[in-house]
């Protein structure tokens, strides 16, 4: 099977910071876990990989999602920020950019969004305003608004930073599920237990470089 | 119906006189004329240009200038009227009841109390200039005040710093209630101000209306039209004389 | 200070009076605005959006053109289009000089600068993020573009106020390109120009009363749609 | 369209010239709108934080007001300023009329709401976070206020460009309060309307252009500045 | 000992969200641990304690602290957002911030802003810009801003959130040692353990209202 996404000879730098990736491929239907210390990378790979910024050096390939132009690309792989920005309006409005943008009809549009706001905790918070939100619901609509459209590629920053403790089983269950629906994860987390849970395949980047995927991960 | 446009200067739209000319020409002639009320200077580049069909303008000098560039096809005398010198009320310099121009001339540069010129280079600045000229004097000091602005606005600033200035009777009348100013000296040779009106020249621009600017030519220089012109009153005095 | 009081006076019996011609020139201050405002942005939004989005060699220089640019005389643009409206100019030929059409491009052209400028700067005003969030969630850069705006939309409508009240409330160039001509191109500037020209200043300041109010109207009305 | 090329001959022509009158002009337009705007950002600045950070209750028609002052047609400032400094008016004592500080106050007038607004849609768009952050951080409420305007110091820059640009390009206020007289309060834009009232359209355009050379000599140095 | 802060009869709503708190005393030189689920009103309660936010009904006062205005009262009570914003320039400006405002002299803030940050564990970081960290380094850098000038309450919304998994038992240390600078602690977390491992006290919030202290807290 090809590989969802395929980075070669990868150089980003900015000021001392330093990301090099010799090759790493990720095979579709998995959930792959990032992990590393403050500032080691993990938000800077992940946003490499949603094609929000370039390397200075190397590919970032996909070959298994698309043949088509970049924009194409773009509709199959989305990245949740660490601190996502939820766009004015309610959350409704939120969850159906997505679809709208892929020509997804009004009713089905309303069933979708309701249905992945359970899924993330949030039955009836359709109303509600975005800006209005506590830190962790914001973080649930912006997981939904990813979730809503079913991407082939979902990059996930700390998705589980801010959610609380009842709700994290539900999520991690979440995660070890999506691969089943097609979706290929990348979430980027700091409980070394997280990834064990979900059965994810840790990703572990240390001194500006991926640590061979058979060596024990410190983080 | 058609549109003739017509550059004149601020004096003959603001005293009201061609809202008495226009209506009767324009019924006669089922056409509309659009004016573009303008300094003198401005009125001759606009018919220079050809963006306008018919000139009425009161710089004798200049007018003569634009046919003899070839700009008017017909020019033709339409009236006049005259230059009065304004001055405040208690009449520091003692212009008033003085006769001769050139003495009043002098008097006022003597006292130093504010002129306040147009400084535009229109017809009436033109005209101050030659009047100093003829009183052997260069103008200049704090007390001399080129503005740069039009007659109502000179004479505005002639009441508030209540010094003198030359302005054409029809604004001086306009503004005669609005100010605490009187006219000091009127009447002579020397302030005459005749008005002319020409056609621009549909050899340089075709598209210039020339049938009915002849007729609105015909129309000024008419009967008619002389007599609606002798007849107009502002405060109830006659502004503009025909020939 | 009885000359304040009697203009607000004589305003308020103007207005009441329906005067014809006040009217007319009313309606000539409006419309011509109005479709300055709107060929504006049509221009001066995606200018805006661009220059605060896009990083490239020269931008800088060319916001500090543009900043110039608001320093440029109603007259000024006024002039430089007479060269073209006139009748030996390019455009001649199709004796555009003294109607509204003229106005109206020369209005246009003082409000894009204004326009783009405001747009400009609430785009460097706003989240960073939203463009980024927009494109992930598989939005083209031009429908991200538009999401932008949509975000940003008090801050582009409060540059269309500020253009528009910019036009409405010159002068030069309705003098300049429209002539002034009653009945015309008569607006409500240059109607207010010829009163204090003629030294009616009551009547010339409570016309400018009128057409504040008439601005107010317009505000109004808009900031009623925004609220919506 | 030899007379637009002819006009950006002529204007080099006269840069070149050092002419003293326009010299004089140049300096006088420079320094009366370079201390308007000054004046105006000590009112306008304030007043636009004022209606971004408070919520109270007519704050949204104030902003509406703030909006059609912006339509204010500088010939009506003009009037108005006219009757405070005319003889019979309360401040005619003083005899300000036709001076540069006539014009200076004229000026301000203009350009505070445009500052005002231009802040108070920078406000607007300012991350909600910085006030909070400050006071918990010790800050009073002047202090956080002054933090906020670093923050947002671009959009200030670029309000007080924006006024000096409208300021140094007006004509009626200059007009009306200043008098055009020559040697004294005639500046560019006046020196402009003037030249081309006489029909010296070539030389009121290259005017026109020696003044947009001198607002990008500002621009530029406002750009260094703000670089730094 | 007079407690920091005292609550009453608080009530607090927005919407359809409701914190209402009977009567609440934080002792000084303590840690407090804050728990509830997303949208409890965790932050909300820190933001009324750090006077950011007024409450509909009640009186919040700190008899422990200040008997001053309250301008001088907010010299005292800081609080750090849960994603805190930090202000243009470079992570040492952010820092001097709170010291200039109470007028330590140059030589004095650059010891102290260099000792804090190698607290949160970031050393050599003064020049950096703040607006070019990663999420992590950001929170670490707000809580140094709030330490450095050692306030007596000190409100902490989530300040684990985004530490990376290595440096968290530093951070932990450093919370449960701030009391004996005489500096009172509360911190929210989602970390059920955290307040045990601190020794914090545990303040739960469920349905609106803070759960008797000695009930067993869910969160
Ligand atoms: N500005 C606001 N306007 C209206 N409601 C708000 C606003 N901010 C927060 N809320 C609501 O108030 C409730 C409490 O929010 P709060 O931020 O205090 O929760 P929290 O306990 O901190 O949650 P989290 O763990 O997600 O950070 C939530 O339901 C939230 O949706
Ligand atoms: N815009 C920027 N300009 C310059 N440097 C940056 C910028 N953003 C991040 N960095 C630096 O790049 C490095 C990697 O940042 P990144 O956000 O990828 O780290 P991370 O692994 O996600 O850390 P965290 O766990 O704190 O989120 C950090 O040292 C950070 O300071
Ligand atoms: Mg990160
Ligand atoms: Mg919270």
């Amino acid at each position: 099977m090809e590989p969802v996404v395929s980075l070669k000879h990868l150089l980003f730098t900015r000021g001392s910071f330093r990301l090099s990736i010799e090759s790493l491929e990720l095979v579709p239907k998995k959930v792959y876990a990032l992990t590393g210390a403050n500032g080691a990378g993990k938000s800077t790979l992940l946003r490499i990989m949603a094609l929000l910024i370039n390397p200075q050096r190397g590919v970032v390939q996909f070959p298994g999602i698309t043949t088509g132009d970049a924009d194409h690309l773009r509709r199959q792989v989305t990245y949740v920020e660490q601190s996502p920005y939820l766009f004015q309006g309610t959350v409704s409005d939120n969850l159906a950019f997505g679809l709208k943008l892929r020509g997804v009809a009004r009713q089905e549009q309303i069933r979708r969004i309701s249905l992945t706001l359970s899924i993330v905790g949030l039955e009836g918070f359709e109303q509600r305003k975005a800006k209005e939100l506590s830190c962790g619901e914001t973080q649930r609509v912006a997981l939904a608004r990813a979730l809503v459209f079913k991407p082939d590629l979902l990059l996930l920053d700390e998705p589980t930073a801010n959610i609380d403790v009842n709700s994290r089983p539900a999520f991690e269950g979440l995660l070890a599920r999506l691969p089943k629906y097609g979706v290929t994860v990348v979430f980027s987390t700091h409980d070394r237990f997280q990834a064990q849970r979900i059965g994810a395949e840790l990703l572990c980047i240390r001194d500006g470089m991926l640590q061979a995927q058979d060596t024990l991960c410190l983080f | 119906a058609e549109r003739l446009r017509l550059a004149t200067t601020t004096s003959t739209e603001a005293s009201g006189l061609l809202a008495e000319l226009l209506p009767p020409f324009e019924q006669a002639n089922d056409c509309k004329v659009d004016v573009i009320a303008v300094g003198t200077g401005k009125a001759l580049k606009l018919g220079e240009s050809g963006d306008v069909d018919v000139v009425l303008v009161h710089a004798r000098s200049l007018e003569d200038q634009f046919m003899a560039h070839g700009y008017g096809s017909d020019r033709r005398d339409v009236m006049y009227n005259d230059f009065v010198l304004l001055g405040p009320p208690h009449d520091p310099a003692e212009a008033l009841g003085t006769n001769d121009l050139v003495e009043v001339m002098s008097k006022i540069a003597n006292s130093k109390v504010s002129f306040i010129s147009r400084g535009d280079e229109s017809g009436t600045h033109v005209r101050e200039l030659q009047l100093w000229q003829a009183a052997g004097l260069v103008p200049q000091g704090s007390w001399y005040l080129e503005a740069g602005r039009g007659m109502g606005e000179v004479i505005i600033m002639a009441n508030e710093r209540q010094g003198y200035t030359l302005s054409d009777r029809g604004t001086y009348l306009a503004f005669k209630d609005k100010v605490d100013l009187k006219m000091v000296f009127a009447g002579d040779q020397r302030l005459f101000n005749p008005y002319g009106v020409i056609m621009v020249n549909p050899a340089r621009h075709p598209h210039v209306k020339q049938d009915l600017a002849r007729k609105f030519l015909d129309f000024l220089t008419s009967e008619e039209g002389q007599g609606l012109i002798n007849g107009f009153q502002m405060a109830g005095e006659q502004l503009f004389y025909t020939q | 200070m009885n000359y304040l009081s009697d203009s607000l006076l004589a305003a308020v019996v103007l207005i009441f009076s329906f005067n014809r011609e006040v009217q007319l020139a009313v309606w000539t201050s409006l419309y011509t605005a109005t479709v300055a405002i709107i060929v504006a942005a049509v221009f001066g939004v995606p200018v805006g959006l661009w220059l605060g989005l896009k990083r490239f060699r020269g931008r800088r220089l060319l916001i500090t053109l543009l900043n110039t640019l608001m320093a440029m005389p109603t007259v000024v643009i006024g002039l430089v289009l007479f060269g073209l409206f006139s009748r030996q100019g390019p455009l001649g030929e199709f004796g555009l000089l003294f109607t509204p059409i003229a106005m109206i491009a020369g209005q246009t052209v003082l409000a894009i600068p204004i326009v783009a400028n405001y747009v400009l700067a609430c785009v460097n005003g706003a989240d960073q993020r939203v463009i980024d969030t927009a494109r992930t969630l598989g939005a083209t850069q031009f429908q991200a573009s538009i999401q932008l705006i949509k975000e940003i939309r008090f801050g582009v409508m409060a540059a269309l106020i500020a253009g528009f009240g910019r036009v409405i409330g010159e002068v030069g160039v309705a003098m300049m390109l429209g002539g002034n001509i009653r009945g015309s191109t008569r607006t409500m500037t240059t109607a207010i120009a010829l009163e204090t020209s003629k030294g009616e200043f009551v009547f010339g300041l409570s016309l400018g009363i009128v057409l504040l109010c008439v601005a107010l109207i317009v505000n109004l009305f808009l900031n009623m749609l925004q609220q919506r």
